[in-house]
């Protein structure tokens, strides 16, 4: 470990920026004119970007064996022996996320200013945001467990703050606290692994704690400390049976949803687990675990996103199933190839929603693509940029999604077996197939707009520029990782590999170059199949009504389908319901009645005799008297008797 | 066969004499010169010269052996308290007494012969010195009780008391007999012996005798079951007779019962404990639960008094040094709370004596709501003598309680003092109740009510409840003297 | 002659009269009267003792007995009249205004 | 630094110069005598202008905070010890002093304590409309009484002040409560009274026990914490201090009086100080009931926890379906309390620590949360959640510290209360890894609860007549501000805290150790068990110490 100087001193100020602009416009932002907190907010985060990339640039230049920088800020908790400090970590990991973040998260925040510009909490917007991105920066530069856990916890609400923007809207509300209430089930396990990690290695620091693993921990002791820590990664990242959140997100503003829900935030499971991997390493049951929730989790909320016709909702359980494409990268051990992954798809993903937002802006808040239609005339560039995204993510060759996901199917084909490999290429044709659905229906074809429709606001420059710049990204992203197949030096895997130790897991170096070429071939014709399917659905006139047929044969599928499985309902029944049930039976049943109702009868006791005691005083002298007879003959019984 | 009649030291019986003399001539004073101002003012010089001549053998009691009379530390530690008494309730009387036109001229003498029936009492060496004392007690307590003549509650108290009273001096005397047929003799110290000497079972005469005794003298305290006339006379006494009978008179007799039981019949204890913690939890719980919804203040104070009546048997049947302390602290403490209770009250009486709310005495608890915003002094006194009543700390009662409950669990009777405290902890409802309802914020047209009560009276007050506080936090001085007391009674 | 305890018998007798009259009967005089009767019965007890121990005590107590006796009665009836003015009623169980 | 001992006067040589400042007067005497006189004041002058009552109130209790601060800067933070301690003879006959003095936990007592009172009088000020100068002055009589608790160390003089804060309280529930507080105060009487009552005799049959082995007579706690309690005894007296401190906690299923008693004090102010108050409780169990009684804890610590979980748990379930606002938060610090008692008696480092910072966090956060809620009440004139929403519309302000606090309560790292929660959660778990999952579980819970109230009362559509509702004064955003600074800078930089706890605690545990191993010979083997797991604390104090100790 390398202590940090130069350059590297300055560390620090990556996170710090975005906090400052974040305190700016929380504390004057009612005062000052929109103008300055939109410059405030986008120029904090563009300085940390800009940041980064210098440190990205410099760290390049540092030999191999160096590439592990840690700052220590200050002793945060120390007790006893426990002890955990503000430090900051910097190696190939970090170095990658905090140039991706920073950079995606700035072309947002530019793009926000335009999208929000009516808004009348402009400030607080900008507040949320800024805050969001310091977190999310703490979470990946972060050198200990609970560094990490203060980024999970911080990024998590601010994407509560940000669902539940739009306070008068209940459904917002109500998405807000499910998004929290549901990843902070995922955290509890998280919380708990964390402790457990303590109780083994009596550190929390990953350059204690990762070097060490293999010889603390037993096979079963890492298996256990790595579920919990999956926990984490379950609900953070929207994976199956934790991802019911994350479509009820997209109540967010549609920025938001890029950063947070597509590009960013989402993918700190994947992040997390990375990290974590020399543990996961330990156990083949945690690893095959990752694999199978993330293959779950890729399969249906495909084959939801096939039938849904929000257009946000779409691209949000999209993002589940490229999660789940991580995931599975990492459950079979291709970690390089899953960050790679989560890179090009923050581009995609980010440029695909803010062209939604575009879309949305552009039809007045209209999310149904059944309404939508023959947009390509009216806003181009969105258009244009929207295809580009469109095509990425379905993995044409060439572009950015291509090289990344193809990665993780040779991984899964070779460490995972061919059937593995076999769903996740029919997958890989649902996801074109969506893909282009949704942009057929926005952008092609004739109108279907809401009447009250009559003109589309174009947008500005501010938003477009962003959405060309990503494209840019998601087009030639994917050439930090060109495969060795293809002859490429997959650069990306290489600069990556001194964060995951070299043990069995071979992306990069596939079994031949043969292999490689044949799978890369077979997984483009699905993604073409897919979106020549699509355009044979939507764009071919005359043939809008197959789908429809297929509806009506297929209904129960479809039902279970657009109901994305009944998660949601059986949530409410087993879980929602029963909790209900019994807080108000406790509270009615033992608070109130049981407990309250033995002191109330105690008191009631006691007052009672109250009522009852001077009734004995009559007001009449011998019946006093009579009382003291008795009395006296009492006690001549007792002196008698005893 | 001749009598030998005791030599009576005339010196150490001086105090006594000096109350006997004064109340005599403010009898005088009263015939000749109409004004109870002036019998007033007779009465309290005699007993500021009372309280000098007592303060003077202060500590050294004189220790000698007489049948009748003793006069030791701990008749001192009495004299003392009770001339004390004596004066308070003559201090908190005064404006009571032109308020509510009692005859002063008799009034005040007559409280002057109680005390000495009380000073009489606590030294009597002998039954008949002590049924006499007992008796002059009663007697003066009877007129005092009936000395409201124009307002029938008063006289129906004063019938009633007399009536239950003489029935008790009835049993008190019989005891007495049987004592004295089972024992030979009527001297405490004769008796000592000569039950000390006992051999074989005690025999049932003297049981009975015993019995008896504890009927009349518990009687006297107001202890379950002979507590029935408590409340009636203290309702219906003049409010500072009132504070006299729930302190003066009970003290007195408690007194004696100490010296009596301690002494005399400790050699038969195993007797009569048993059945006394039974008396102690009963006055205990019953006093405080028919307190609880009482409506009439001085009803409550006195349901109150016989559950206090409760506490001092807790720590009587220990028969330790340190119960014996307790005792002697908690009733002078109690002495100084309950007068300066019934003062409040008194001091609350508005000329023209209808028992109506507002006008005349305020007896019912409505009439004390808010009381605290209109006749701050008498409501913050009030409260003080409540809270120390109940125990709280920082005021006397709660060191008196404490060393009451602390000679209970030292002596091992804790299941004793566990019912004691839970026995207090009830008694904070009507306790803090009335204080709550004092202080109840007054609505938006309170109306506007001048104070009452004499300076005087308040200042008296004021004093008084200074002295709660003072001894509640530093309560030494007192302790020491009650340890003089104490160790001069066990000397005997 | 009588032995000294059926002295004392007639003391309990008396005594007891006095007692079982104070509880039966309704009028404030006689009343005062069945206390005279148990303090009387005490009296004799007294006197009995005397013969049976020789010694003096019990007579003196005797006297001072009487005495005090008579005091009782003669506040008490001092009373009775002033109940009688107030209520002109001699009847004990009409004096019930102070109760509970 | 210097452990298990108490010694008074402080310690460490370096740090006289500092302290000649404070140190050489009694501060703590000056601590809890200042605000005593200022209520008495207020209640003998019988003033003509409510006001000038009020800024007398505020100023006391203004200079008690600056002292408590002046006390915190002179603290040695080194010694384990207790320090600034006076000493004079009070009943001398009864052995009972009036002895004073501050370590590390009750030091953050005092620092809490004049602080929350002087924000609840700033909170009040607008808030009371009857006799508010009354009013201050039983709040100050509250802070007089829960000072001289934190800083007694004479059995007999904590148990007067313990006793004498219920008569303040009584009265501000009782005066300004709503309409149901007669019930509210009869419950309070009951239960706290009923305990410490019981707690009375306890104390007295320790104080005889004390004499009967060592033959002195003192209510010394430093000396009392000698008394090696027999086994008859053990059980009813420790029974008596539990039930008394689980009352006061309150601790399920004594906790009861706590909901009412919060629902009833219509004044944010006089619930602060009860928030204030069932502190007491919780320090009671770490000063007295743990040093003197380390054996009853060993061998019922078990069922203890089991309680303290219960509560948790308990308490956030009926949180959840308060429609009392002021019900949902008195029930969420049930829960919280749930938390802070499992923490002392998982006894360990963490565990106590955590506790510790627990109470201060929880005073904080839900005493701001109860301010917030006061606000609410003064312009809604309404509890019932079910009429309010939407609120943030009118009062964006207000909604910004109300989430703020809320968060805070919900435990997001960097607010305080998370700290507590964390260390609470690592001494539960490396006892027993069912408590640590048993109590970590609540932060779902509570983030349910909380958030779902924080929804229905500010987000949704708005009430019409929402609309009068005006926003924050400046001098309420003071008052709220005030507290978010605190919460923001222990959430981030505990470390103040921590350093001067840690000394007081391991001294706490390594005396409770020694005792244990002087019952030792009576036996038991749920104390040999703690015992182990003494040693295994006092050995995590050395930093080189190997592994797999701590393997459960």
């Amino acid at each position: 470990m390398v202590e940090a100087t130069g350059l590297f001193s300055k560390l620090w100020l990556v996170p710090a920026l975005p906090l400052a602009g974040a305190l700016f416009n929380c504390l004057l932002g009612r005062q000052v004119s929109n103008f300055v907190v939109s410059i405030v907010a986008c120029g904090s985060i563009g300085l940390a970007a800009a940041l980064s990339l210098l440190l990205f640039n410099s760290f390049l230049k540092l030999p191999v064996e160096q590439r592990h920088i840690e700052l220590c800020m200050y002793n945060w908790i120390p007790s006893g022996d426990f002890s955990a400090p503000i430090d900051l970590l910097l190696d190939p990991l970090s170095m990658v996320m905090i140039t991706m973040v920073s950079g995606v998260s700035f072309l947002i925040h530019v793009y926000s200013v335009g999208y929000m510009s009516r808004d009348e909490s402009f400030a607080r917007y900008f507040f949320y945001l800024n805050l969001f991105v310091f977190f999310m920066l703490l979470l990946v530069l972060a050198g200990n467990f609970l560094v990490l856990y203060i980024g999970w916890e911080g990024v998590g609400t601010c994407s509560y703050l940000l669902i539940s923007f739009l306070y008068h809207k209940q459904s917002a509300a109500r998405a807000g606290l499910k998004a929290f209430v549901v990843t902070r089930f995922g955290d509890f396990f998280f919380v708990l692994g964390i402790m457990l990690v303590f109780v083994q290695f009596k550190s929390i620091y990953f350059g204690e704690v990762f070097p060490r693993a293999h010889e603390v921990l037993t096979p079963v002791m890492a298996t256990w400390v790595a579920l919990l820590i999956f926990g984490g990664a379950v609900g953070k990242s929207a994976q199956v049976p934790l991802h019911t959140w994350l479509p009820d997100a997209m109540e967010a503003p549609t920025p938001v949803s890029a950063l947070i829900h597509a590009a960013t935030m989402v993918t700190a499971g994947v992040y997390l687990v990375a990290r974590c991997y020399p543990i996961f390493q330990l156990s083949p049951t945690a690893m095959s675990t990752v694999a199978v929730i993330g293959l779950l989790t890729a399969v249906i909320s495909a084959t939801i996103a096939l039938v849904n016709n929000d257009i946000k909702r779409i691209l949000a359980y999209s993002t589940v199933s490229q999660l789940g494409h991580m995931f599975i990268g990492l459950g079979v051990g291709a970690p390089a190839a899953a960050i790679f992954h989560l890179l090009t798809h923050a581009f995609a993903k980010a440029l695909l929603f803010l062209g939604a937002g575009a879309v949305i802006h552009a039809l007045h808040e209209e999310m149904d693509i059944r309404r939508m239609g023959a947009l390509k005339g009216h806003i181009p560039a969105t258009f244009w940029t929207f295809l580009v995204g469109a095509l990425a993510m379905a993995g044409i060759p060439g572009l950015a999604g291509f090289f990344s996901k193809d990665a993780i199917l040779e991984a899964s084909f070779t460490n995972g077996g061919v059937l593995l490999w076999l769903i996740m290429v029919v997958t890989a044709g649902f996801t074109a197939f969506y893909c282009f659905r949704l942009f057929f229906n926005a952008f092609l074809g004739e109108k279907r707009w809401d009447p009250h429709v009559e003109e589309v606001h174009h947008p500005a420059p501010v938003m477009t520029i962003p959405l060309m710049l990503l494209a840019v990204l998601a087009a030639v992203g994917g050439y930090m990782g060109v495969p060795h197949a293809l002859g490429g030096a997959d650069r990306i895997s290489s600069f990556l590999a001194p964060v995951f130790p070299p043990a069995h897991h071979t992306d990069g170096v596939s079994s031949s170059r043969l292999l490689g070429i044949v799978l890369m071939a077979v997984s483009s014709l699905s993604a073409l199949g897919g979106i020549s399917l699509a355009y044979f659905f939507y764009v071919m006139p005359g043939n809008r009504e197959i789908p429809e047929r297929l509806r009506q044969t297929f209904s129960g599928v479809y039902d279970a389908l657009s109901n994305g499985w009944y998660f949601d309902k059986v949530y409410q029944v087993v879980f929602v319901d029963r909790f209900m049930g019994a807080a108000n039976f406790f509270w009615q049943a033992v608070d109130t009645s049981v407990l309250d109702m033995t002191v109330r009868g105690l008191a009631g006791l006691i007052l009672g005799g109250g009522e009852i005691v001077p009734r004995l005083q009559t007001g009449l002298v011998r019946w006093y008297a009579l009382f003291m007879v008795a009395g006296a003959v009492v006690i001549m019984g007792y002196l008698y008797i005893f | 066969m001749e009598i030998t009649f005791p030599a009576v030291n005339i010196d150490s019986t001086v105090p006594q004499l000096i109350v006997a003399l004064f109340a005599i001539l403010a009898l005088l004073v009263e015939v000749f010169s109409r004004s109870s101002r002036m019998v007033f003012a007779t009465c309290l010089v005699g007993l500021h010269i009372a309280l000098l001549r007592s303060l003077m053998q202060w500590g050294r009691g004189i220790p000698y052996e007489s049948s009748l009379l003793a006069v030791d530390g701990y008749t001192t530690f009495f004299n003392v308290l009770f001339i004390l008494i004596a004066m308070i309730t003559l201090a908190i009387s005064l404006s009571y007494v032109e308020n509510t036109r009692v005859d002063g001229g008799k009034y005040y003498p007559l409280v002057l012969f109680a005390t000495l029936g009380m000073m009489l009492l606590v030294s009597s060496m002998d039954l008949l010195m002590m049924f006499l004392s007992l008796e002059l007690l009663s007697i003066s307590m009877y007129m005092l009780v009936g000395s409201q003549r124009d307002k029938w509650v008063s006289t129906e108290a004063a019938i009633k008391y007399i009536l239950t009273g003489a029935f008790a001096s009835g049993f008190l005397l019989f005891g007495i007999a049987l004592v004295y047929g089972a024992t030979g003799t009527i001297s405490f110290s004769k008796m000592e012996s000569i039950l000390g000497g006992l051999t074989g079972g005690v025999p049932p005469m003297l049981q009975i005798g015993i019995a008896l005794m504890m009927v009349g003298l518990g009687f006297k305290i107001a202890m379950v079951p002979f507590h029935m006339w408590a409340p009636d006379v203290y309702e219906g006494a003049p409010t500072p007779i009132t504070g006299l009978l729930s302190t003066g008179s009970k003290i007195a007799v408690v007194a004696l019962i100490l010296r009596l039981f301690s002494n005399p019949f400790i050699q038969v204890s195993s007797q009569w404990v048993g059945i006394l913690w039974v008396l102690a939890v009963l006055s205990m719980t019953l006093g405080n639960v028919a307190a609880l919804l009482q409506k009439n203040v001085k009803r409550m104070l006195a349901y109150s008094s016989i559950a206090h009546v409760g506490y001092l048997l807790v720590a009587f049947i220990t028969l330790s040094t340190r119960g014996m302390e307790a005792i002697l602290l908690y009733s002078a403490f109690y002495a100084v709370m309950g007068l300066a209770a019934f003062g409040c009250i008194a001091s609350l009486t508005r000329a023209g004596g209808s028992t109506t709310a507002g006008e005349g005495e305020r007896l019912k608890a409505e009439d004390y709501t808010s009381l605290g915003y209109t006749q701050p002094v008498q409501a913050a006194i009030l409260s003080i003598c409540l809270l120390s009543l109940a125990g709280i700390p920082l005021t006397a009662g709660f060191i008196g309680k404490l060393y009451l409950f602390g000679a209970a669990v030292n002596a091992g009777f804790v299941g004793l003092a566990v019912i004691a405290v839970l026995n207090s902890a009830v008694s904070l409802y009507y306790y803090l109740g009335l204080m709550l309802r004092m202080y109840a914020l007054p609505g938006r047209f309170a109306p506007a009510e001048e104070p009452v009560g004499s300076l005087f009276g308040k200042l008296v007050l004021l004093v008084l409840g200074v002295t709660i506080i003072a001894l509640g936090i530093y309560p030494t001085p007192l302790i020491g003297a009650v340890k003089g007391a104490v160790t001069a009674l066990s000397a005997l | 002659m009588l032995a000294a305890d059926q002295y004392l018998m007639v003391g309990v007798v008396l005594f007891g009269i006095g007692v079982i009259g104070f509880l039966t009967r309704r009028n404030v005089v006689v009343l005062l009267m069945c206390i005279e009767l148990m303090i009387n019965g005490a009296g004799l007890a007294f006197v009995s003792f005397c013969r049976q121990t020789g010694s003096l005590e019990g007579q003196v107590f005797v006297l001072f007995a009487m005495v005090i006796a008579s005091v009782e009665i003669a506040v008490g009836l001092s009373i009775v009249l002033l109940v009688f003015r107030n209520r002109a009623t001699l009847d004990v169980d009409e004096m019930e205004v102070l109760k509970w | 630094m210097s452990r298990g001992v108490l010694q008074y006067a402080p310690t460490c040589p370096e740090r006289k110069a500092k302290e000649m400042d404070i140190a050489h007067w009694p501060v703590l005497s000056i601590l809890i005598l200042l605000p005593a006189i200022g209520a008495g004041l207020i209640f003998l002058i019988p003033w003509t202008e409510e006001f000038f009552p009020r800024v007398l109130a505020l100023l006391v209790a203004g200079v008690n905070l600056l002292l408590s601060l002046a006390l915190f800067r002179a603290f040695n933070p080194a010694s384990g010890g207790m320090q600034f301690a006076e000493r004079r003879d009070w009943i001398p006959d009864l052995g009972a002093g009036y002895s004073l003095g501050v370590d590390g936990i009750s030091l953050f007592m005092v620092l809490i304590t004049t602080f929350m009172v002087f924000l609840a009088l700033l909170s009040s000020w607008g808030e009371v409309e009857r006799r508010p100068g009354l009013f201050s002055g039983f709040i100050l009589l509250m802070e007089a009484g829960l000072l001289g608790i934190f800083l007694s160390l004479d059995l007999l003089l904590f148990y007067v002040f313990w006793e004498i804060m219920l008569v303040p309280m009584y009265f501000l529930i009782g005066l300004w409560g709503l309409e149901n507080r007669r019930y509210a105060t009869i419950k309070l009487i009951i239960y706290t009274m009923g305990g410490s009552l019981l707690m009375l005799v306890a104390i007295l049959s320790l104080y005889f026990l004390h004499h009967a082995q060592t033959g002195t007579y003192t209510f010394d706690i430093v000396q009392l914490y000698e008394t090696s309690v027999p086994a008859y005894a053990l059980l009813p007296m420790g029974f008596a201090f539990f039930v008394a401190f689980a009352v006061k906690s309150p601790l399920v299923p004594f906790h009861t009086w706590l909901p009412d008693a919060h629902a009833e004090a219509p004044i944010s102010g006089a619930v602060d100080i009860t928030g204030l108050l069932i502190k007491t409780g919780a320090y009671a169990f770490l000063r007295f009931f743990l040093p003197l009684f380390p054996d009853f804890s060993a061998s019922y610590a078990p069922l203890v926890v089991v309680l303290a979980l219960l509560a948790n748990l308990y308490g956030a379930l009926i949180a959840t379906v308060q429609n009392d606002i002021k019900r949902l938060i008195a029930y969420s610090s049930v829960s919280h309390v749930g938390l802070i008692i499992l923490g002392i008696f998982v006894l360990n480092l963490q565990g106590i620590e955590g506790a510790i910072l627990m109470m201060v966090s929880i005073a904080l956060s839900s005493g701001a949360l109860f301010i917030i809620v006061g606000m609410l009440h003064k312009r809604s004139r309404t509890k019932d959640i079910s009429q309010m929403g939407g609120v943030w519309r009118d009062m964006p302000l207000m909604g910004g510290f109300f989430m703020f606090f809320t968060l805070a309560s919900v435990g997001i790292p960097g607010l305080c209360n998370f700290v507590g929660e964390f260390l609470i959660f690592l001494g539960a778990f490396r006892v027993n890894v069912i408590y640590g999952v048993a109590a970590s579980f609540v932060v779902v819970l509570t983030a349910a609860y909380l958030l779902w109230m924080f929804w229905r009362v500010m987000f949704g559509p708005a009430p019409e007549r929402a609309r009068t509702w005006y926003d924050l004064s400046f001098m309420e955003t003071v008052t709220l501000t005030l507290p978010a600074i605190l919460v923001v800078l222990i959430g981030v930089y505990p470390k103040i805290l921590l350093d001067r706890i840690e000394p007081s605690a391991s001294a706490l545990l390594v005396r409770a150790e020694k005792k244990l191993a002087l019952n030792q010979n009576g036996s038991g083997l749920a104390q040999k068990e703690m015992l182990k797991k003494q040693t295994v604390i006092v050995m995590s104090q050395s930093p080189e110490r190997s592994e797999g100790e701590a393997k459960q």
